[in-house]
């Protein structure tokens, strides 16, 4: 678990009780309480304390946001306690140091007695061994006994490559299995929800899914169902797994038992090139890793980021990739003036139109879509041309979760850099009126479709230029006179501010398709042959500049972001 | 150093002789050697030649060949796309389409075939790593080392001709039916 | 088919409900109820406990699928049940259990409760009815039975015809 | 019709060289394409292989015996070369020096034609002297012609304007020049023997039985003659300027198509050209001491005595043939300054050697 990276002002914590404790024969000191999943204080587990002294202990039910279980018994590891005398005070060594009594079994001094390091918490002087032949040995069991009904269909899982199952075993598991009986056969294919499909062979029923979709989710749908080898994960007959966190349980599934439907058998995640990037769908920005070969658009995943969405996303998010590499996607740059089909020649006509427009005859509707560095650029564009700006809000139904009703991912964004003020939209009325009396004659449209939000097709069709940027084709794009073909977020680097402030930078995940490009190049060419002197040829270059002539991001360096983003002022 | 160097047996270059350095009889005895090899190819046949597209070589046993797709006795695909062979693969010879989420249902316990399943012949380089790494016993490297076309886009060997070429494997090793097998007789064992 | 719980058996439910500190914890006796009252528990019923008691219907069909002698289906009139533990397995449950399949046509090899197809007999084996001493024994319906003999067993037939 | 017979008998020199350019030219380039299929017959026998048998000529090949035999014998073999030659993609890299690049060609393959011109290869037809340019100074000619051989592949070379083709041109100028003094000078007992440079003359000298031939007075000057000639002919084991595994082919590496042909054929006329010249100075040219076939064709009635001249010349020809090729699979190429060493160091020592004891016999020999 990362922090975010930039010092938030925060009051200096007070000073943290710690416990001392031995983990593999290192001394270590570990804070006597720790956050649970919903952050409150509750004694350190042993699998914290291990964690702590860099030691990683094997777990499937465990997850750090979520109620602990105690049901895999992975993480079983032996440990030892001071050991007390008939008088209640702790036995010494000869030379001094306290005697450690090793847990072993009761009628078994031989054997070690094993603790659940997820649900055991620590106590002072204790001891414990991670790395001990007697926790390799509970290790090798817990995972034979896993494997016993497993189907090993890893050629066929989606989880191949991801599953703790067969890190595990690589790690910590035996070459061979000694069952020879006949596996016991569950259900496969269950079709769990309209997102979700369940192998029930593959489950080793740790629960994680159970307690998502109860503790976090609240949508109580899951349970085990049958006994004893026929345990299985079920949702009630008939009932669907459809609320919209499901595909959630696909990421906590430490095994390849719940599968998207989206992506099951799509490609196996060793060839996906993954990018950190954001999720565009609502103004919360979810941190998100978005998966591509060759191109294509496979996947998103949350990334954690505990400012923002935690370790999860919501699946309408999640599903939220497949417009981008749709085959109408806007791909060429066109002139419909001269027909001129190439940047330079589009660009120069573009230039040419808005050098000559008198003061006050440009318009502005620019889409709280687009990044900050773009909004800032056509900002600059906006002044050049004394043009009157604005952007386009988007309501939508939100919940206490992830989702924002604000379903716009950079209108903080559209604010900060000047294109619109408080209130989105107010005025797009003034433009329209503008173009009908014939006072705007030139209007740029930048991801939005205009003829949804009050500037219908008629008004459209007497402005003299009408420029429009934007990724899908719409009936602006279509009344276009000039048309520069953008990119997706996903198809370009940028930042968003999302709806409580956080700065956000994104990573390029896959190429723009045909001519498009990057709004933030074109618009620096553009600039430039304006007259202005500015030539952006990296972002990092313009996000630098860009901090330095915005208040609310003063101070900033691209470099000094972080993946996890920063707080600004709002 | 200077034991190593003391260990060291210096042989010796003989000196020629005079007639050696003169090289004629050598130059005689060679002249004789391919003579000889003239003289047999020519008049006693002895010609170590195979008249190719009429004469054909007897392709031994572990031949690395084409690797070619194969059925199993049941007329099913083995393949089962997990990309392994495309992830192993070192030229980048070949390209798996997986098969979406639409599961085929007269598949049994295997619920994923490739959609797509090409192999670039001029890329590979029959290396054998392919059939090694499979999991399934789908891809073998068979006899063919003739492999021939008029375009590179010929080259591209696409599922049904390598299923086609690869033919019948008839391993003893059924996964899918064994397992499907077990779940059946294990469909009248299960509780209610 | 909707699913109607009687006036005086829901009384006696929700009566049943303040014995326990949590709702929840009346679950079982919910399903032993209304299993005595329709012979199995439907789906439906598993819906009406769980609004019931604020419980998810997966909650109880939990327990539902969890408890062998918690039916899902309707069995049949009289319910023959065959002790098969050790005792009674050496004392002829399973030549018992196969005179009666042969007598109703059923598959005396099959696993799990068996209903004729009229509906008026289901056969299945039970674990320990702890009758060792006079096995083999069985329940028909409520009534124990001892040293079931197979003429015993013919006996036992036509008086519940 | 008498005016043609006039011009005819008025240059009857004229004419009748002309007419023997063209014959010896229908000899010569076919004997060229047959010597590359003898090549690669001979030298596939020697590796154990059967060598070209695949081309057959529509009509010929379906004859029932004859047809599968002349096929099997890879005779239609240079026909499919030659068209081949001409069908293939003439390629002209764009950075060669073009003029040069189209001249090297016919500048290899001249030289080796011309050298043919003082050739006696026959006594008499009738008046006719079987030589195309009687001339009194034959060997200087030769070598004056030979000397300009080089330059087509040193130009090859150049022009080509790569790095193969340059050390091919540059070891191709350093060997042609370095074995030409060797040759030069071995010859020159021979001449001391006949007293004259014309090479009918040295037929001459060579017509008085098997041991008049001068490769038993001379041997150790034939023996550095030969070895000078496979080295001025890029033969192997001197065929550095090409040799193909470490220079991929030498001066003609960027050639292709005819021009690559031309090459082709001048190394081969080249060949055929030495192999001629070794015939008239060491092994009695068109003589042979058997049947009285040792003395000129008579004018009268001689007709079939001077055709058996030719078809000897012809023969002691295509031995000398058959040993270039043969030798070629028998020593390994020699390093540069093995070759170096061989000429200068050894050859032109031992051949002013020769020179020298040749005339201290003649003068012994002479001498009152």
């Amino acid at each position: 678990m990362s922090t975010p990276t930039t010092a938030e002002l925060k009051p200096a914590p007070p000073p943290v009780e710690t416990i001392r404790i031995k983990v593999d024969g290192r001394e270590l000191d570990v804070p006597k309480t720790m956050p649970d999943w919903q952050g409150k204080p509750q004694p350190t587990t042993m699998l914290q304390a291990c964690a702590m002294a860099g030691l990683e202990v094997p777990h499937y039910c465990y997850h750090p946001k979520l109620p602990i279980a105690g049901n895999c018994r992975m993480c079983l590891i032996e440990f030892g306690t001071p050991m007390m005398g008939p008088d209640r005070k702790p036995v010494l060594n000869e030379d001094g140091s306290p005697k450690i009594a090793r847990s072993v079994l009761p009628y078994e001094p031989d054997a070690a007695r094993g603790a659940i390091a997820c649900a055991t918490p620590i106590s002072p002087g204790m001891e414990l061994y991670p790395s001990s032949a007697a926790t390799k040995q509970m290790r090798e069991a817990v995972l034979e006994s896993l494997l016993i009904n497993h189907p090993l269909d890893c050629p066929i899982c989606d989880q191949a490559g991801e599953c703790k199952l067969q890190e595990y075993s690589v790690e910590h598991g035996q070459a061979t299995s000694r069952f020879v009986e006949t596996k016991v056969h569950k259900p496969k294919q269950v079709d769990l929800g309209p997102r979700i499909m369940l192998d029930d062979e593959r489950c080793v029923l740790c629960t994680r899914c159970i307690r998502f979709t109860r503790d976090v989710a609240g949508d109580d749908a899951l349970g085990i169902v049958n006994r004893g080898s026929y345990n299985s994960i079920a949702a009630y007959p008939g009932r669907q797994f459809d609320n919209n966190y499901s595909l959630n349980t696909v990421d906590l599934c430490p095994v390849g038992a719940l599968t998207s439907k989206d992506f099951r058998f799509q490609m196996r995640v060793w060839f996906l090139k993954e990018t950190k990037s954001l999720c565009a769908t609502c103004g919360t920005g979810c941190n998100i890793t978005a998966g591509a070969r060759e191109e294509k658009l496979l996947r998103f995943e949350p990334r954690q980021n505990d400012a923002v969405n935690g370790p999860w996303m919501c699946d309408h998010g999640r599903l939220n990739y497949k417009w981008v590499q749709r085959e109408d996607r806007l791909s060429t740059v066109i002139s419909t003036r001269t027909g001129s089909g190439t940047w330079t020649g589009v660009l120069a006509e573009v230039a040419e139109v808005l050098r000559n427009a008198p003061k006050g005859s440009v318009a502005m509707v620019l889409s709280a879509r687009q990044t900050n560095e773009e909004l800032y650029l056509l900002n600059k564009l906006a002044v050049l041309c004394g043009a009157i700006t604005d952007s386009i809000a988007r309501e939508g139904q939100g919940d206490a979760l992830l989702v924002s009703p604000d379903k716009n991912p950079n209108s903080n964004g559209v604010r900060l850099t000047g294109v619109a003020y408080t209130e989105m939209g107010i005025q797009i009325p003034k433009i329209a009126a503008g173009i009908r009396n014939g006072q705007i004659k030139t209007l740029v449209v930048f991801g939005e479709d205009v003829t949804r939000h009050g500037l219908e097709g008629d008004v459209l069709s007497r402005l003299d230029h009408l420029i429009v940027s934007d990724v899908l084709p719409n009936e602006t794009t279509q009344r276009a006179h000039f048309l520069l073909p953008g990119c997706a977020h996903i198809e370009k680097r940028g930042t968003f501010v999302n709806v409580k402030g956080r700065l956000q930078k994104f990573m390029k995940a896959v190429e723009p398709k045909g001519d498009a490009r990057p709004e933030w190049e074109f618009l620096g060419e553009l600039l430039q042959l304006l007259g202005r002197p500015e030539n952006f040829k990296s972002l990092e270059g313009l996000f630098n500049q860009m901090a330095k002539d915005t208040p609310a991001f003063a101070g900033l360096e691209w470099s000094r972001i972080g993946d996890l983003g920063v707080n600004v002022k709002l | 150093m200077n034991n190593a160097r003391n260990n060291l047996t210096t042989v010796k270059r003989t000196e020629l002789t005079f007639l050696e350095k003169l090289y004629v009889p050598t130059l005689w005895s060679g002249l004789k050697v391919t003579f000889r090899h003239f003289w047999n190819t020519l008049f006693r046949g002895k010609v170590v030649t195979m008249e190719y597209p009429e004469q054909k070589w007897t392709v031994p046993e572990g031949y690395r060949g084409a690797p070619y797709l194969v059925k199993d006795t049941e007329d099913r695909t083995k393949c089962v796309s997990c990309q392994l062979c495309e992830f192993v693969c070192p030229p980048k010879a070949i390209r798996i389409t997986p098969p979406g989420p639409a599961v085929d249902p007269t598949t049994g316990n295997v619920e994923k075939r490739p959609k797509e399943f090409e192999i670039n012949m001029l890329r590979c380089i029959f290396c054998g790593f392919c059939q090694e790494v499979c999991p399934e016993e789908a891809i073998f490297l068979q006899k063919d080392y003739s492999l021939t076309g008029v375009s590179r886009s010929e080259m591209i060997y696409d599922k049904e001709k390598l299923l086609a070429l690869g033919g019948v494997h008839r391993g003893p090793i059924m996964k899918w039916k064994q397992k499907a097998d077990e779940a059946r007789k294990q469909d009248a064992f299960k509780p209610e | 088919m909707a699913f109607i719980v009687p006036a005086e058996l829901e009384a006696e439910l929700n009566e049943l409900v303040t014995h326990y500190p949590q709702k929840r914890s009346a679950s079982l006796m919910f399903l032993h109820a209304i299993q005595e009252h329709f012979g199995f528990i439907s789906k439906e019923a598993a819906e009406w406990i769980a609004s019931k008691l604020d419980l998810q219907p997966i909650h109880v069909w939990e327990l539902v699928t969890f408890y062998p002698m918690f039916r899902q289906h309707p069995p049949g009139r009289h319910q023959l049940k065959i002790c098969r533990t050790l005792s009674c397995a050496l004392g002829g449950a399973y030549a018992l259990h196969e005179h009666f399949c042969r007598k109703f046509g059923l598959d005396p090899k099959a696993h799990g409760i068996q209903t004729t197809k009229d509906g008026s007999f289901s056969v299945e084996f039970v674990e320990c009815l702890a009758g060792c001493g006079t096995a083999p024994v069985m329940m028909c319906n409520d009534e124990f039975h001892e040293n079931v003999s197979l003429s015993k067993a013919d006996e036992l037939i036509s008086k519940c015809q | 019709m008498d005016s043609i017979m006039d011009f005819i008998y008025l240059h009857r020199e004229l004419v009748m060289g002309l007419v023997k350019i063209c014959a010896v030219l229908a000899v010569l380039l076919p004997m060229v394409a047959y010597s590359v299929l003898a090549e690669r017959k001979i030298s596939a026998f020697i590796q154990d292989r059967v060598g070209p048998n695949r081309v057959a000529l529509p009509l010929l090949g379906s004859v029932p015996v004859l047809g599968p035999f002349l096929t099997r014998l890879g005779i239609w073999q240079p026909l499919a070369d030659g068209l081949k030659s001409f069908l293939k993609e003439d390629f002209t890299p764009n950075y060669v020096r073009k003029a040069y690049f189209w001249l090297a060609p016919a500048i290899a393959l001249i030289p080796a034609f011309m050298t043919m011109a003082v050739i006696p290869f026959g006594s008499y037809i009738g008046t006719e002297k079987m030589v195309i340019a009687d001339l009194n100074v034959g060997i200087l000619y030769t070598f004056g012609i030979v000397s300009l051989g080089v330059y087509g592949l040193v130009l090859a070379g150049y022009a080509a304007n790569s790095k193969y083709p340059f050390l091919g041109g540059i070891r191709s100028s350093a060997q042609m020049i370095s074995y030409e003094i060797a040759m030069g000078m071995s010859v020159i007992p021979v001449f001391m023997l006949v007293g004259d440079l014309n090479l009918g003359k040295v037929i001459q000298h060579q017509s008085g039985g098997l041991f008049s031939w001068i490769i038993f007075q001379q041997p150790v000057a034939f023996f550095i003659f030969m070895v000078a000639a496979f080295a001025e002919t890029n033969r192997l084991p001197f065929d550095l300027p090409e040799s193909e595994t470490e220079l991929v082919g030498g001066y003609h590496t960027e050639y292709s198509s005819m021009k690559f042909a031309l090459f082709f054929m001048g190394e081969y006329s080249n060949m055929i050209a030495s192999s001629a010249m070794m015939v008239t100075l060491f092994l009695g040219g068109w003589t042979l001491p058997w049947f009285g076939l040792n003395a000129n064709a008579p004018a009268e009635g001689g007709l079939w005595i001077g055709i058996a001249h030719i078809g000897i010349f012809l023969a002691k020809v295509l031995v000398l043939m058959s040993i270039f090729i043969w030798v070629r699979w028998m020593l390994p190429r020699f390093r540069y300054d093995q070759l170096m060493d061989l000429g200068w160091r050894r050859f032109i020592p031992i051949a002013l050697a020769n020179i020298v004891i040749t005339a201290v016999i003649l003068y012994l020999k002479h001498a009152p």
